[in-house]
């Protein structure tokens, strides 16, 4: 049920990208697309009524939640971060060069 | 130091209030980033908190006092040299025999100086995404459409 | 063995040496080319003499392959040595000229002697690559170049299909130990491999439906090229090919010699009627050699010992005589510069050497005895006759075909002759024979036309084709020499009576039309009388048909697949959006193609 | 000597950043510090491949940690064969880029981003695990998008834009796999996953994860129909960049990950070898026929990878001997001669600045090296003998055939001719022909250029050679041979921990 509302967010950042036409919408539904994926991953590590996975004095690891998907989200998140800088910065360019942001309009690249 | 009537920056309100916070962002950075090991955190987490105490000054004050804190030329100087810090930190796990091995004293468990040579290569991780993320912003703030340098 | 090797590898050596010789050194590079090639040519000899069979698994030296062999050299030696000066009023690029020379004549040599079909292969795809270079010595050949690299290169690829099915049928990659008949068994995959290889050397050759890079390229490559090419090496080894594959690897059967005989006699009468209504002097010889690559199909079509030995020794014939004939219109440009036919006229009295080259070999061409082409198109005919009696129904018809392009050949080379070196031309010509260099070649082969058609059966026919094949049984043997000792007499008493009567009142006549004299601004050139032919209403149909292209495979396809492309280029517009939904259709076709079948 | 393993991504990481350090001060970094660097890497793969050959597949512990617990690295055949092409053309590119890149600002900008490209895809090649691969390629994208718009003009930003839009989504599709593999087998190990696979069998999320690896993999290898990217990304990056790209990067991120997820993780089954095939036959046939009607040097270029990358599936789609051995072997010829032609129309670009065929002509008379090595490379990649791209299309074609698909053999052979008929059209127009008026002037490129498209012609001349038995065991039989065992990879990885 819970991996529904993430299938619902990747769709919501998809909208984005196929029908917004301002290059800031479609960065801003790349994100959305790269959360609910991120979001999903660290839903296949959760498992109900556990507990973080971090190891405390005196405590067993026993329903801890699996933390690798948590680590590995977070390099996720990185990458994201980096794309998003990288493609805020050419939106950025792309404007000054084309005085535009609608996409529709930046196509000279053709044929 | 940080002047309150300069006149570039927000409000007084927003400047006064950042004064007194900033230390403690900058402090609560690096005391992620040192525990990193032993509680949730780490080099990447306290680096964006270290990053934003800087960016705070920036929206606050304007880019030119920020930009005095802390320059672009050195926020590269620093980002390079984190990579290269925890690369060298890969190559030293050579001496125990295997790369990224950790070959220092793993020490008592729930320690501050445990765990061997995580806490540096959190302190490299932190110099990267740090003086990155803080480059980044200033990248993006100092972008003029239609004047390049 | 070695000497196999070493005849393969000293033009190749030699051609890398002068492949990276500075510019300057032209003496050198001539000097270099000259003599390497000459001293293959020896080995060639020395290996014909010598040695008996060489059968390994790289190389094959048997009797058919060691005259291509030694016919190779010898073509080379004579273009080497005519180029020698001519190429210089081509290309300032020498080096590179007798430098793809030499590769070619080592790859021809390889692809000769080939018994690995990948071998094989190689060599024959690397003379296409040759051959593109050596058109692209003139600056303005380039689309020519293309065509016929292109053409040749297609045809090689569908080579490369049959080797595998070969391969994947046998097992075995040796020319020698493959052995497939197509007449029982499963024929359908050896006779798509049958086809691919003829393909190869049909494309090679210059039969059609392959052939239409020769009159292109024959226009603007320089002439020892188009001599030594189309006219003569690449004649030896498509058909060559074609002997090889059709005596050896495949046992045909009578599907596929109809294709064969089909295609010859399509060849034979099509490049024929487009060579009559030429006006470029080269243009015309190279639909001639391609009219004459049919009658050779025609011969190893038959499928008979003679109609084989003649289709052999007609391509042996024709390309003696053909690059003869290149080599004089290639004198006749170095002297006056141009080609067309319209233009040139009278240069007998120039160029006499020449002429009488030129007389022979047009004789030789046209099938006249008692000169090679004749020899080898009796033979082929012998064949069809032959064919006729085993029991083959439409033998006839090849016949008529065979002697009608005959015929046609002689009516268009009365054309050559009288439009180029008698008539009038328009302008005063000052000039003598061309340099010696470029005359020994023309000599030389001019007596091999006689020779070979003289003392067909002592000489050539022994010598080179019957060992090829086996022992033929010939019949209704046309003795030539006695045949030719008759003309002779009969010429020279005719001479005799010539004198007696003539030795002292010859006169100088002006030229009469109609009882008038001609006007010096109006002449009767060669070109316009045979323009006539066009008056048929379905050839001149026809004519305009081929002069749009419309029967050239390759421009044809060109066309189709530019259409294609300009369409297809729309689909990527620029558009982010249509991008990505093409990528998530993508997806979708193969997540369904995918749940469907796993 | 294992440990060379890792200093595949250590070193290219290390000059990355001490570039980026120390670049802009000192000129040697800019210079011949890449060079340096990128030779050693070119030693170590050498090294490597020796390594392989003597001890068979290697597992690199990280840090000592066993895995499945800890990250692995993994060297065999394939592995080994891959990090040397795509160290070799960046040898070639970094001693090319040293001439070519100074009309730009930021050189160490350039170097430092090469160089984290290249440790990424020596990082994809390497990896033993899948979530690490997926960093690597995205550390490898991430870089390429940057150089992509390295220019910084209208094209550049707009297909960098578009580049990094398709790239995005298609790298999300990756995660969103692996992270459905991660919920399927626990583990992220790709020995360890292949071994829960065979233990669970096959289901619907298997075939979901396919189809998702395809796509992803697929679009980063610029198969038809996710190959719209690279013929915008490939021309607008610098011609060094589009070597990079075109010569090895669609293949490391590509067709590697495709072919280890797909023969050696999930195991080949007849259906997705079936489509690797029909995918392939379409790229090698759609790629030509878009390529055959431009004019523009470096497009053209660009569509004719996404044709060769055919190839290269249509080989391995095969899954026989003959047409993996095929495929891997003009995976190699193609990074060799592609980013040769690539680098000529940057020296073409560089000496009269235009990439527009119609307005070149006759440019060999005065940029003698970079016509003829065009010749060689247009010649290789049409499938000409004696140069390398012949063999390896000779071997893809018989493979079909012998694999009775004799239609995809045809297709091969009608892609092959269309193929050459194009690099007809580029040295007709370029190279050919008549010097125009307007290019008396030019001068042939500087010796660096030079130097770097010479070895590569060479290369091309005479990589036939590879195929000869002492060479081909050593390197192209190795690499096939990782491939054709399969899933017996997976217990080669684990036995030797």
């Amino acid at each position: 049920m819970i991996y529904f509302l993430c299938f619902i967010l990747f769709s919501i950042g998809l909208y984005s990208i196929l029908t917004k036409r301002n290059l800031i919408k479609i960065i801003i539904g790349i994100s959305i697309v790269d959360y609910a994926i991120n979001l999903f991953f660290i839903l296949v590590g959760y498992r109900m009524n556990g507990r973080s996975p971090i190891l405390e004095k005196g405590e067993e690891i026993e329903r801890i939640v699996d933390p690798l998907p948590q680590a590995v989200v977070l390099t996720s998140i990185v990458i994201g971060l980096a794309v998003t800088a990288l493609l805020v910065a050419i939106a950025i360019r792309i404007y000054e060069k084309y005085g535009t942001f609608d996409i529709n309009e930046i196509k000279e690249l053709k044929g | 130091m940080i002047n309150n009537r300069d006149s570039q920056g927000m409000s007084v309100i927003v400047k006064t209030i950042t004064r007194l916070t900033i230390g403690l962002i900058l402090l609560y950075g690096v005391y992620i980033l040192l525990h990193g090991h032993i509680t949730p955190g780490g080099g990447f987490a306290g680096g964006v908190i270290i990053a934003l105490s800087f960016i705070h000054i920036m929206l606050a004050f304007g880019k030119n006092v920020a930009l005095e804190k802390l320059n672009q030329t050195w926020s590269k100087i620093f980002e390079s040299t984190g990579a290269l810090l925890f690369i060298t930190i890969a190559f030293l796990g050579f001496f125990g025999g295997v790369f990224f091995n950790n070959f220092l004293d793993k020490g008592e468990h729930f320690e501050l100086f445990s765990a061997g040579t995580i806490l540096l290569s959190n302190i490299a991780i932190f110099l990267k995404v740090g003086a990155g993320l803080f480059l980044l912003f200033v990248a993006l703030v100092l972008f003029k459409i239609g004047g390049r340098k | 063995m070695n000497l196999i090797l070493l005849t393969i590898a000293i033009p190749l050596i030699a051609g890398f040496l002068i492949f990276i010789l500075p510019k300057k050194f032209t003496n050198i590079t001539k000097f270099l080319s000259t003599i390497s090639i000459l001293i293959s040519f020896i080995i060639n000899i020395i290996l014909f003499i010598n040695t008996e069979k060489i059968v390994n698994n790289y190389f094959m030296f048997d009797n058919l392959s060691k005259f291509i062999l030694l016919f190779i050299g010898l073509f080379a030696v004579f273009v080497i040595i005519y180029s020698l000066k001519y190429i210089e009023s081509v290309t300032e690029n020498i080096n590179m000229y007798f430098s793809y020379i030499l590769f070619t004549v080592s790859a021809s040599y390889g692809a000769a002697l080939a018994n690995n079909l990948i071998l094989l292969s190689v060599f024959w795809g690397f003379l296409g690559f040759t051959l593109y270079m050596l058109i692209n010595t003139n600056d303005n050949a380039t689309a020519e170049s293309s065509k016929a690299f292109i053409i040749i290169g297609a045809t090689d690829s569908l080579m490369i299909i049959g080797i595998g099915i070969l391969y994947y049928i046998t097992s075995s990659l040796n020319i020698s130990s493959i052995n497939i008949s197509l007449k029982q068994g499963p024929i359908f995959l050896p006779t798509i491999a049958f086809l691919t290889f003829v393909a190869a050397a049909f494309a090679k050759a210059g039969a059609m439906p392959f052939h239409t890079w020769i009159p292109d390229m024959s226009e603007k490559a320089p002439i020892p090229v188009t001599a030594f090419l189309p006219a003569s090496l690449d004649k030896l080894l498509g058909i060559y090919l074609l002997a090889r594959i059709s005596i050896s690897v495949f046992e045909l059967n009578s599907s596929m010699t109809f294709i064969l005989l089909l295609f010859g006699s399509i060849t034979i009468i099509a490049a024929v009627f487009m060579a009559l209504v030429q006006h470029d002097l080269r243009k015309l010889l190279s639909y001639h050699a391609i009219s004459q690559v049919g009658y050779m199909v025609l011969g190893i079509g038959t499928g008979n010992p003679v109609g084989i030995a003649g289709g052999l020794f007609h391509m042996l014939n024709h390309s003696i005589y053909k690059s003869n004939l290149f080599l004089i219109s290639g004198s006749v440009k170095y002297r006056t510069n141009t080609m067309n036919m319209d233009k040139l006229g009278g240069l007998a009295k120039y160029m006499p050497i020449t002429f009488i080259g030129a007389v022979i070999a047009s004789l030789s061409i046209s099938g006249v005895p008692p000169f090679n082409g004749f020899v080898s198109k009796w033979m082929v005919y012998q064949g069809l006759i032959d064919m006729g009696k085993a029991g083959s129904k439409l033998w006839i018809l090849w016949l008529v075909a065979a002697m009608f392009g005959s015929a046609l050949t002689l009516a268009s080379f009365m054309k050559v002759i009288y439009s180029v070196f008698l008539g009038r031309s328009e302008k005063k010509w000052s000039f003598g024979d061309v340099n010696w260099t470029m005359l020994l070649p023309i000599i030389f082969l001019s007596i091999l036309c006689v020779g070979f058609g003289v003392f067909a059966f002592a000489v050539p026919l022994k010598l080179f084709i019957i060992p090829a094949l086996g022992e033929i049984g010939l019949f209704g043997l046309w003795n030539s020499q006695m045949a030719t000792l008759l003309m002779l007499v009969g010429i020279a008493l005719g001479f005799l009576i010539y004198l007696i009567g003539n030795m002292k009142n010859v006169r100088e006549s002006d030229i009469f039309i109609g009882g008038e004299e001609i006007p010096s601004n109006k002449r009767v050139t060669g070109t316009e009388f045979y323009d006539s032919i066009r008056d048929i209403s379905i050839l001149d149909k026809i004519y305009k048909m081929a002069e749009k292209k419309y029967f050239d495979l390759y421009e044809m396809l060109k066309k189709f697949t530019f259409a294609i492309t300009n369409r297809l280029r729309l689909i990527h517009s620029g558009k982010l959006v249509a991008y990505i939904l093409w990528i998530f259709f993508g997806m979708a076709v193969l997540f369904i193609l995918l749940n469907i079948r796993g | 000597m294992e440990h060379i393993i890792p200093l595949f991504v250590a070193i290219s990481l290390a000059t990355a950043f001490l570039i980026s350090l120390l670049g802009s001060k000192f000129k040697f970094f800019r210079t011949a510090f890449p060079v340096i660097s990128s030779a050693a890497l070119v030693i170590l793969s050498v090294l490597s491949i020796f390594l392989v050959n003597n001890n068979g597949l290697m597992v690199y512990k990280m840090g000592g940690w066993i895995p499945p617990i800890g990250i692995c690295m993994v060297l065999d055949g394939l592995s080994s064969f891959m990090l040397l092409t795509v160290n070799l053309v960046a040898f070639f590119i970094m001693i090319y880029s040293i001439n070519y890149v100074k009309k730009y600002t930021d050189v160490y900008k350039y170097f430092g981003l090469l160089f984290l490209m290249l440790a990424g895809m020596n990082g994809v090649i390497i990896t033993g695990d899948l979530f690490n691969l997926f960093v690597y390629l995205e550390v490898a994208a991430v870089s390429s998008y940057a150089l992509v718009a390295f220019g910084t003009g209208r094209q550049e930003l707009e297909a960098s834009f578009k580049y990094m839009v398709m790239g995005t989504l298609a790298s999300g599709l990756i995660l969103l796999s692996i992270a459905l593999m991660y919920s399927y087998t626990s583990t992220l190990n790709m020995a360890d996953i292949g071994k829960s696979l065979a233990n669970e069998g096959s289901s619907s999320v298997i075939i979901f994860i396919s189809v998702m690896f395809i796509v992803g993999f697929g679009l980063k290898a610029a198969l038809v129909p996710f190959h719209w990217w690279l013929p915008d990304a490939h021309p607008s990056a610098p011609a060094p960049i589009s070597a990079m790209l075109s010569g090895v990067l669609i293949k490391a991120l590509g067709v590697y990950a495709i072919i280890r997820i797909f023969y050696n993780v999930i195991g080949s089954n007849i259906y997705t070898s079936r489509i690797l095939l029909v995918l392939g036959t379409l790229s090698m046939i759609v790629g030509v026929i878009f390529a055959i009607g431009q004019y523009d040097f470096k497009r053209l270029l660009a569509y004719h990878s996404i044709s060769q990358i055919g190839y290269v599936i249509l080989g391995i789609g095969l899954a026989t001997p003959l047409g993996i051995l095929g495929g891997l072997f003009h995976l190699f010829n193609h990074s060799i001669f592609k980013s040769l032609l690539f680098l000529n129309s940057g020296a073409v670009e560089y000496s009269t600045g235009t990439r527009d065929l119609k307005k070149m002509g006759g440019l060999n008379k005065k940029m003698p090296v970079t016509g003829n090595t065009s010749m060689i490379a247009s010649m290789s990649i049409a499938g000409i003998p004696p140069f390398n791209g012949f063999w390896s299309k000779l071997l893809i074609i018989i493979a079909c055939v012998e694999a009775n698909e004799y239609i995809y053999g045809l297709f091969a052979v009608i892609g092959s001719v269309l193929t050459m008929a194009s690099f007809m059209k580029v040295q007709k127009y370029a190279f050919l022909g008549k010097l125009k008026e307007k290019w008396k002037n030019i001068e042939e490129v500087p010796f660096g250029m030079k130097f770097s498209m010479i070895c590569l012609a060479l290369i091309c001349v005479f990589g036939g050679l590879l195929l000869l038995p002492e060479i081909s065991n050593l390197l192209l039989k190795e690499a096939s041979n990782a491939v054709l065992i399969g899933k017996e990879y997976v217990n080669q990885v684990l036995g030797s921990v």
